[in-house]
């Protein structure tokens, strides 16, 4: 939001407020479409790209160093790899209780049931951290490339 | 396609063995984020290093187990083929990825850290996390058993091969990894596009039962559409002549460590999946009796190898040269498919183990020089015989093995091919065979005339032998291939049971 | 002997004169060996007149005249330069 | 265990390794080597078999027997005496393939099998072609590419035979001699007219034709010989030919076509002997004259003939070997054997000139020398079956032997014109070995028992007598008045002059006409392909330049194609697969 960003939509006071009304939701449907996705439509993948879409949308119009401030780079690269491992540890985990991969029969907290249901729940957990910020990492990188220019 | 519901807990007792074919393909998953969380040049590539000795590890013991006891099969999440995703390990995959791990096993040490690829020190992590992810995506592709599953590891080897190519210098290496994503996009939609058509007509994905279920309906548009799709996308893949032109760019301006580990694994897994779809999804006498492949293969098999050795001869980069030279052993392998008998197909499966050996051999000979002398031209090469005698050395045995003289592994290939031709009665293929194989004694003594017998010219970089950290790595892979040579039996007899399983039972 | 050659006879002539006299007085002993007592021709069908009187000894003398005669003549057919065979 | 060492290995073996040694051991290997090998022989019992297979098949290294015996016998004296005759050159070039040639000589005579024989009968061809070589000029270079050439061919057509023969009965071994009465022998392949031969037969007796220098096939012989070195041409002298007689011995004994062939060889080399210059070429057209003796005893095949054959072999390769050991010191010596350069060398060399007149009555068959005790039994044996023209073709050949070797070569050589060279005489070993060659022929000639105890047949039993007085009166008539003739030719000067020359022979046929037949037609093909090549070069160029282009960098197939370009071109592989299905 600093005045220097070359940028100038955020002088363009109907995007501006706008965007300061949608971007709230997005992220929140975001979330919604994440953890209702192993029950309904949707899922990690759908979720991280709305979510990225929401923090996109913030970058477009307040510029690159503002959406950087609020998730910086570094984080971006650190979550892509998180997610990752969300993902697949929850495979490992599995192999060490005794199932397959990725079998979540196996993480019966108290039944199979819930084996299944936190299973499902951190999978795509991993998979919408690892959409979100790789997604946000390829708009940081055009945007990047933009602004060098 | 009803779901089934999940069966009650059991409590199996499963040891580590069980799991080795998917921790084959997540162990390099998983260490690529841990990659980028680490950061640590050293300790990056030392967990690189490791997961290839690993997987290397893993695969041996898979090649043991079915050798002695046959398929494995591994069901994801405890869910049953067909509706689960198995991993199936039988004699061909459990070969390829032996093939593979064993390439990234050698290539990954070499050179130390990212010396030779001029990175930025920064985003060393980044490299090796691509890599990993490569290396996962080629085991992925060979260790499922789900034809939906190949195409996302296809996707995940790709778009890790896309990035790997574009750290190459210059931009040019930007250029040559576009024009590899857009044919490689181009191949994994044709790709995809078949499998949704053959999942439209059985409603499965499960390679075993996709041969099942497509028996009652093999001769319908729809499978041969399929067909089309798959093959003409795989084409892509593994650069079958006239659809390889993204490969001499990827190669030349890629790393030349990454030339090497590509070279002599994506296109060979490329040529795995086409063996996986050609006998094991259609089936051998849907392939050859109904449809007739050869026709078609034989021709572009010939067009590669006569086509890939003569612009090998007129090239003047020896990255570049290597380049269409695989373009022309490639030929030799699909050459090795068409014949459709047991002797031309084990040709073309060993030959897929021998010129993975050879050619990583020869490209990471390649990386040496270009580290040296900072320059791939053929020219700039003048008189490093006597300058890097055991790299050139290397060159030398490389070199002989890819003409297939006697006691190098490019020998037994080409045997075989020959035997397969002979037996198949194409004795005008088997005089091609030999007369392409004289076209590689030229372009192979035109780099050796320049490297012996010209003198180094006057004010060029004084340049001396590179180190162990490169010589053991191209040595092992050279070496490997004159070990092979002389120890034929090792790798053909697994080739010859392969094509025999093939082309009998298609499984 | 002939006058054909280069230096002169590396054995003075009069030598030469004993050693041919003493050639044809060999040569007639050798004739007159077939009056010895012991002399028993060897008797084979068809071959008679081997046993006649002097034989070998005019077969031998006509033999070699003839051999070298012939040849003389021979060379008028066979004989070359010496490189005969070394020009192209 | 030393049963197990075939006869010849020792040379062979210890000849390879020669290289390896200095100079010194070279030279004892070098007399020691045949000396132990024929010390070995020697011991190994008449009927010792050392059978052997390769593959499948039984094959028979050695076998060995009477006849196998005396040849191998008199191949060792030579090897011997010939290493000695050598010694004082240090060319481990002859010195490896003398040995080598005599072991592989020796090898072949014991061979139980064709097949045996043939890699032997090989062996002494390729050795044997370095002794040429080792002259090391232009000259000795294309000689003994043609010896080799009528060598090898000579291989070939026995490993030919030997297949046929295989294909026709199934084995491949050397059958032992058959008795067919009167004392006649019967070899496996005899014959009496090249009309019932089997192509087998054929083909071997022409395999064994060409090395027994047959009339038409001998003329590799005179090429070669006086080509060699100096030590060379003795060791030539003594194998490969009398291998051939061995082998016609054991295989065509008794064949009726070899008494005119015999005879035919007899008698038209001395002619060509009588106007030759080059006395080493004389002794080569002399040694084909012998061969012809021997060969019409094989023909014959009683039993006194096969045992006047095996002992004028013995005789032969000491008396041959003792002219050209002669001829070869005055060739080192004096530089030159021509008969036009030479003259008055026995002030010089005296001894060389009382060595080389021995070996000069030893071919002659001088009484109390050793042609004498074996050439008469030819005489007698072709007398005794009624071959009549043979029989005064074999004597007018003996006394034109006499007239050639026995007086042309030591006349010419050391008296005659004097020359005017100042030479020095031969060499310490070379006089010890024409020492040792001299005493060997004069010893046969007078203590004959030892060798007749050697033949292959009983010769108490044949009630043979060399010195009666019919047989000494009439041998002495033929030759004092070849003697005499020979006079008697020079008094007249009707003696043809000694004149530096090239007498053309049947090598005129290979080496000129078919020479020159090849360069006319090579030169009128010439032209037509000139102009033939000039249009098709035009053309090839144009296509491989095309292809070059096509493949280079910039051109269509030697650059990756644009993205758009490669896009259609998957386009249309797909199109064409899909294709397949329809079609």
């Amino acid at each position: 939001m600093t005045q220097k960003t070359p940028m100038r939509m955020q002088d363009k006071i109907i995007l501006r407020v706008v965007s300061k009304a949608l971007i709230p939701p997005i992220l929140l449907f975001a979330l919604y479409v994440q953890f209702h996705g192993d029950f309904g439509p949707g899922g990690g993948f759908q979720a991280g790209v709305i979510f990225a879409a929401g923090l996109v949308l913030f970058g477009v119009i307040f510029g690159l160093d503002a959406v950087q401030e609020v998730f910086p780079p570094i984080w971006v690269e650190i979550l892509t790899a998180v997610g990752v491992l969300l993902y697949g540890g929850v495979g490992v985990v599995s192999i060490m209780l005794g199932g397959e991969f990725l079998n979540y029969d196996v993480l019966h907290l108290p039944g199979p049931m819930h084996g299944q249901h936190l299973g499902i729940f951190l999978v795509e957990l991993g998979v919408g951290i690892t959409v979100a910020s790789a997604m946000t990492a390829i708009f940081y990188f055009f945007a990047g490339r933009a602004t060098k220019r | 396609m009803e779901a089934p519901t999940p069966h009650e807990v059991e409590v199996v007792h499963r040891t580590l063995t069980d799991h080795l074919p998917i921790l084959q393909v997540i162990i390099p998953l998983l260490a690529a984020p841990l990659c980028v969380l680490l950061r640590e040049r050293a300790l990056v590539r030392g967990m690189a290093i490791g997961v290839a000795w690993t997987c290397l590890a893993i695969s041996v013991t898979l090649l043991q187990h079915v050798m002695e006891h046959g398929v494995i099969s591994y069901a994801v999440g405890g869910w049953d083929a067909p509706f689960g995703i198995e991993y199936r390990i039988d004699l061909l995959n459990a070969y390829i990825l032996v093939v593979v791990s064993a390439i990234a096993a050698v290539v990954f040490p070499f050179g130390r850290g990212g010396e030779g690829l001029a990175l930025n020190p920064a985003r060393v992590h980044l490299f090796y996390a691509a890599l990993l992810l490569c290396l996962c995506g080629l085991l992925g592709m060979a260790a499922t058993g789900d034809a939906f599953n190949i195409f996302v590891f296809l996707e995940i080897s790709s778009l890790a091969s896309y990035s790997l190519i574009a750290l190459g210098r210059g931009r040019r290496a930007l250029r040559a990894a576009y024009s590899y994503l857009v044919m490689g996009t181009i191949g994994g939609t044709f790709f995809l596009i078949g499998i949704g058509l053959l999942y439209q007509t059985t409603g499965t994905l499960n390679i075993v039962d996709l041969h099942d279920r497509l028996q009652p309906v093999i001769g319908s548009r729809t499978v041969v559409v399929a067909f089309a799709f798959l093959v003409v996308g795989l084409g892509i893949k593994l650069a079958l002549f006239p659809l390889h032109q993204w490969l001499p760019n990827a190669y030349t301006h890629a790393p030349a460590k990454i030339s090497a580990f590509l070279a002599a694994t994506a296109t060979k897994v490329g040529f795995y999946v086409l063996l996986r779809v050609l006998f094991t999804i259609f089936g051998a006498t849907f392939v050859f009796t109904t449809l007739r492949l050869h026709n078609l293969l034989l021709p572009m098999s010939l067009a590669a190898m006569f086509v890939g050795s003569l612009a090998a001869i007129a090239q003047t980069d020896i990255k570049r040269l290597l380049a269409y030279s695989s373009i022309a052993q490639i030929g030799y392998m699909t050459l090795g498919v068409s014949m459709g008998n047991v002797d031309g197909l084990a040709g073309g499966i060993v030959h897929l183990f021998n010129h993975a050996m050879m050619k990583g051999g020869l490209f990471l000979v390649v990386a040496c020089v270009v580290l040296r002398t900072g320059s791939a031209k053929i020219d700039d090469m003048a008189g490093l015989g006597r300058k890097m005698p055991l790299t050139m050395a290397a060159f030398v045995v490389g070199g002989l093995s890819l003409i297939g003289v006697p006691a190098t592994v490019g020998f037994v290939s080409k045997w075989y091919l020959v035997k397969g031709a002979l037996e198949r009665g194409w004795e005008p293929v088997a005089l091609l065979i030999l007369l392409s194989s004289l076209l590689a004694v030229i372009y192979v003594w035109r780099v050796l005339e320049v490297i012996y017998f010209r003198e180094r010219p006057e004010g060029a970089k004084e340049v001396g032998e590179v180190d162990a950290t490169m010589l053991i790595p191209t040595w092992i892979l050279i070496g490997a291939a004159v070990f092979f040579g002389l120890r034929a039996e090792l790798t053909s007899q697994v080739a010859l049971d392969t094509a025999r399983m093939l082309l009998g039972t298609g499984l | 002997m002939s006058d054909h050659g280069h230096g002169p006879p590396s054995v003075a002539p009069e030598k030469v004169k004993v050693i041919v006299g003493f050639l044809f007085f060999i040569c007639a002993v050798a004739v007159l060996g077939e009056l010895l007592p012991s002399f028993h021709p060897h008797e084979h069908a068809g071959l008679e007149f081997v046993n006649t009187f002097g034989f070998h000894a005019w077969y031998g003398f006509l033999s070699c005249v003839l051999l070298v005669l012939a040849a003389a003549q021979m060379r008028k057919l066979v004989m070359r330069d010496e490189d005969y065979y070394d020009r192209d | 265990m030393i049963e197990q060492i075939p006869p010849g290995l020792i040379l062979i073996v210890g000849g390879l390794l020669l290289p390896l040694m200095p100079k010194e051991v070279r030279k004892v290997l070098l007399v020691v080597l045949p000396a132990a090998g024929l010390a070995h022989m020697i011991q190994l019992p008449t009927d010792h078999v050392l059978a052997y297979s390769v593959f499948d098949y039984d094959l028979t290294m050695v076998k060995v027997d009477k006849l196998s015996r005396i040849f191998g016998i008199i191949f060792h004296i030579a090897a011997f005496l010939t290493a000695i005759y050598t010694l004082h050159e240090d060319d481990p070039v002859q010195q490896v393939a003398g040995l080598t040639y005599s072991g592989g000589a020796i090898a072949a005579v014991f061979a139980g099998d064709l097949i045996t024989l043939f890699v032997f009968w090989e062996a002494t061809a390729i050795t044997s072609v370095f002794l040429i070589w080792a002259s090391r000029t232009e000259r000795s270079y294309k000689t003994g590419m043609r010896y080799l050439v009528m060598q090898v061919g000579s291989g070939v057509l026995l490993l030919a035979g030997a297949i046929v023969y295989f294909q026709q009965t199934g084995s491949v071994d050397i059958e032992p001699w058959t008795d067919l009465g009167h004392h006649q022998m019967r070899g496996m392949f005899a014959f009496d007219s090249f009309g019932e031969a089997s192509l087998a037969q054929l083909l071997i007796f022409f395999a064994f034709g060409i090395k027994a220098a047959f009339p038409l096939l001998h003329n590799w012989l005179q090429d070669a010989y006086p080509e060699a070195t100096v030590g060379g041409t003795v060791w030539l002298s003594a194998f490969t030919t009398k291998l051939a007689i061995y082998a016609l011995c054991r295989m065509y004994a008794g064949s009726d076509v070899l008494i005119p062939i015999g005879a035919t060889m007899t008698a038209f080399p001395i002619f060509y002997a009588v106007i030759e210059n080059d006395l080493r070429k004389v002794l080569a057209y002399s040694l084909n004259n012998q061969l012809g003796y021997m060969v019409v005893g094989v023909g014959i095949g009683t039993e006194l003939a096969i045992n006047g054959t095996a002992s004028h072999a013995f005789a032969h390769i000491l008396y041959k070997g003792l002219l050209f050991m002669g001829m070869g010191a005055v060739l080192y010596r004096a530089g030159t054997v021509k008969g036009s350069e030479l003259g008055g060398l026995w002030r010089q060399m005296p001894y060389t000139t009382v060595f080389t007149s021995v070996g000069a009555a030893a071919i002659s068959a001088f009484p109390l020398f050793s042609g004498f005790v074996s050439k008469s039994m030819i005489l007698t044996a072709a007398a005794n079956e009624q071959h009549i023209i043979t029989f005064c073709i074999l004597l007018f050949a003996s006394a034109g032997v006499f007239h050639h070797s026995g007086i042309k070569i030591p006349y010419f050589a050391f008296f005659a014109h004097d020359s005017g060279k100042k030479v020095k005489e031969a060499p310490l070993n070379m006089l010890i070995a024409m020492g040792i060659a001299a005493a060997l022929c004069i010893g046969i000639g007078i203590w004959y028992q030892p060798l007749y105890d050697l033949l292959p047949f009983d010769m108490n039993a044949l009630h043979w007598v060399p010195y009666d007085t019919a047989h000494v009166v009439t041998q002495l008539q033929l030759l004092l008045y070849s003697a005499a003739a020979f006079v008697f030719l020079q008094k007249m000067g009707w003696y043809p002059p000694e004149l530096k020359s090239t007498n053309v022979d049947v090598e005129w046929v290979y080496r000129k006409g078919l020479k020159d037949v090849a360069l006319a037609t090579g030169r009128a093909l010439d032209v037509g392909y000139t102009t033939f090549r000039d249009e098709l070069f035009g053309v090839a160029w144009g296509i491989v330049e095309r292809i070059k282009r096509w493949h280079s960098p910039g051109g269509p197939l030697g650059e990756p194609w644009p993205i758009g370009a490669a896009a259609i071109a998957a386009a249309i592989m797909l199109i064409l697969f899909l294709a397949l299905g329809w079609l």
